[in-house]
């Protein structure tokens, strides 16, 4: 494999990885390459990301790890984009968040984090000022973490009588029929066996 | 000797079932013996019942309709086509067609949930990133209430975009994962039950965890195991108990 | 503002917007440009993405929408360092399920279930479930069942552009001996206990 490929790989695996980012040790180790060697092509990677006028990417190192990111200079592009009109629809990240609370209330912000993997704090606010959610309480223990949890409006606006009327989800169904999991379980690992 | 457990509903029903008898039996689809068809269809359900397995009532329906249409074929013609020779042509409607019409209709769509699996496979293996989070370069959000044009499937939507993203993400993460039991673990478990035990001992005993995952795995060493020829495995007759021992010790 | 930038811009808003994607109209609102040289420009970027080694990116276009995406042939790498979701997450009663209503949109359960044989209920709540279908309407006629159609989801989840992208339905064609493996080794174990 020479070095134009694996500029496309790397490209991949970063993206891939997202804000956790990844080490030079995990880049090296998918190139079944030298971490020296590894070090070299991310070098030239950075460089050539920032010379190239076509690319609005870049590779920024974080505390040893490695990730992708958007240039700076196209900032000001991505805030006309955040403050286009067009919005009167939730974000991707308003709705999952607010599919969390839905499903797991009363919940803290915490706690949706580490389902989401990523920080909550804006699409919380987004949707408090929409009042989808409130705060229903604080969290025993240290800290007393506000809990969230959904509102009349949000039952409103997706049309639903009461909480209890959101569709299950599909692991929650399919847990009704545990057997039945089993035995398509069995098969599934059987035939993957059979094909090893 | 059969050694694993078979899928109790390899098939999507009473259609899917018969062509699967037609496939096998290699039959034309547009000229079905009914006969012998449906001898083997009513094989099939005594079987399933014998082994003691719920038959969906669809099941039963299609039997119904497989005796009416075979009955049908016996019969000689109707009288009344005897008086309209020039009729007879369009009127004589053979007592398959509607079934056959039934069968090729849903193999259309048996074949189009193959491709759907395809495609599915080929999107899977392309992955996207959940949107970046934008805030230290906007606003704050003006309090704004309702008129939103969401609904509930926009928010299933992206509950399914993140748990893909979850389903992807997790050995990256630093989350504590569910404990899994490592196969080569249990297969050295089950050499020491069963070189402990003299004799035989029963298949189902090695399953004695019923936690799913360790069924699964106790079922992958069994396998394993068998494939090394390290254990040996027995049943006197189909459907009776099966056991297992120790290669050794034979 | 000349062309080259514009590949850059591009990008850093399809990486910020993620699997939201992007609208032909939001990239040329926020180029200032006409939707027929953005949609140009974005067929463009399309064809150098995949023609280029060094990059690990493609855009997928769905449902309307433009999106970032690894390319496939990278998967083998992904894999060393995420979880691939390949097995496919549906049972073969919803794929069916999902390919009659996918074809014959708008239609109601009842119409399904005269197609598959079969009852559909637990499929079409799977379905729901995981928002790749969703009620449409209502059927005319007493009862006025629902009537279900795909969603956005449908199409991310198997890649369309749009539903007209759908391969053709398959006239008629020959049995396919892989799907029947399941059901050979059913057949066998009952011929068995015939001849036993």
């Amino acid at each position: 494999m020479n070095i134009v490929n694996w500029y496309g790989i790397v490209e991949s695996l970063l993206f891939a990885a997202g804000d956790e980012g990844l080490s030079l040790k995990q880049i090296a180790s998918v190139l079944e390459v030298e971490e020296m060697q590894a070090k070299e092509m991310m070098d030239g990677l950075i460089v050539s990301l920032q010379e190239d006028k076509k690319r609005g990417m870049t590779v920024l190192e974080i505390g040893g790890t490695y990730q992708l990111a958007t240039k700076k200079e196209n900032a000001v592009y991505l805030k006309k984009l955040v403050e286009s009109p067009s919005t009167s629809t939730l974000s991707q990240a308003a709705l999952e968040t607010l599919a969390v609370i839905a499903y797991k209330q009363p919940i803290t912000r915490v706690e949706i984090e580490e389902i989401r993997g990523v920080k909550t704090e804006r699409p919380l606010q987004t949707l408090s000022a929409k009042a989808l959610i409130k705060e229903v309480g604080r969290a025993e223990g240290n800290g007393r973490a506000y809990l969230y949890g959904t509102t009349k409006e949000f039952l409103d606006t997706f049309g639903l009588k009461n909480i209890a009327e959101l569709p299950k989800l599909p692991e929650q169904s399919e847990e009704d029929d545990i057997t039945q999991n089993e035995a398509d379980l069995f098969f599934e690992k059987f035939q993957e066996s059979l094909e090893s | 000797m059969q050694h694993y457990n078979v899928k109790i509903d390899a098939f999507e029903g009473p259609l899917d079932l018969l062509l699967h008898l037609i496939n096998r039996l290699e039959i034309d689809i547009y000229d079905i013996p009914v006969a012998e068809i449906t001898e083997q269809y009513l094989i099939f359900i005594h079987t399933m019942k014998e082994l003691e397995l719920d038959i969906a009532s669809e099941y039963l329906v299609m039997a119904a309709t497989l005796l009416a249409i075979k009955s049908k074929m016996l019969l000689p013609k109707h009288e009344e086509e005897a008086f309209d020779e020039d009729m007879t042509l369009e009127m004589e409607e053979d007592p398959r067609d509607e079934l056959v019409e039934r069968l090729v209709e849903y193999r259309k769509f048996k074949e189009a949930a193959e491709d759907l699996k395809e495609l599915e496979h080929e999107r899977s293996l392309m992955y996207t990133k959940p949107p970046s989070d934008l805030t230290e370069i906007t606003k704050e959000t003006k309090s704004e209430k309702a008129n939103l044009e969401v609904s509930l499937y926009d928010m299933l939507g992206a509950l399914q975009k993140l748990m893909r993203r979850k389903k992807l993400q997790k050995p990256l993460s630093t989350r504590i994962t569910r404990q899994e039991i490592p196969i080569e673990m249990r297969i050295n478990e089950i050499m020491k039950e069963l070189k402990g035990f003299k004799g035989k001992k029963s298949f189902n005993d090695l399953f004695s965890v019923s936690n799913r995952e360790h069924v699964v795995v106790t079922f992958l060493a069994i396998l394993e195991l068998i494939k090394r020829r390290d254990i040996h495995v027995t049943q006197e007759m189909n459907f009776s108990e099966i056991f297992v021992e120790a290669t050794e010790g034979i």
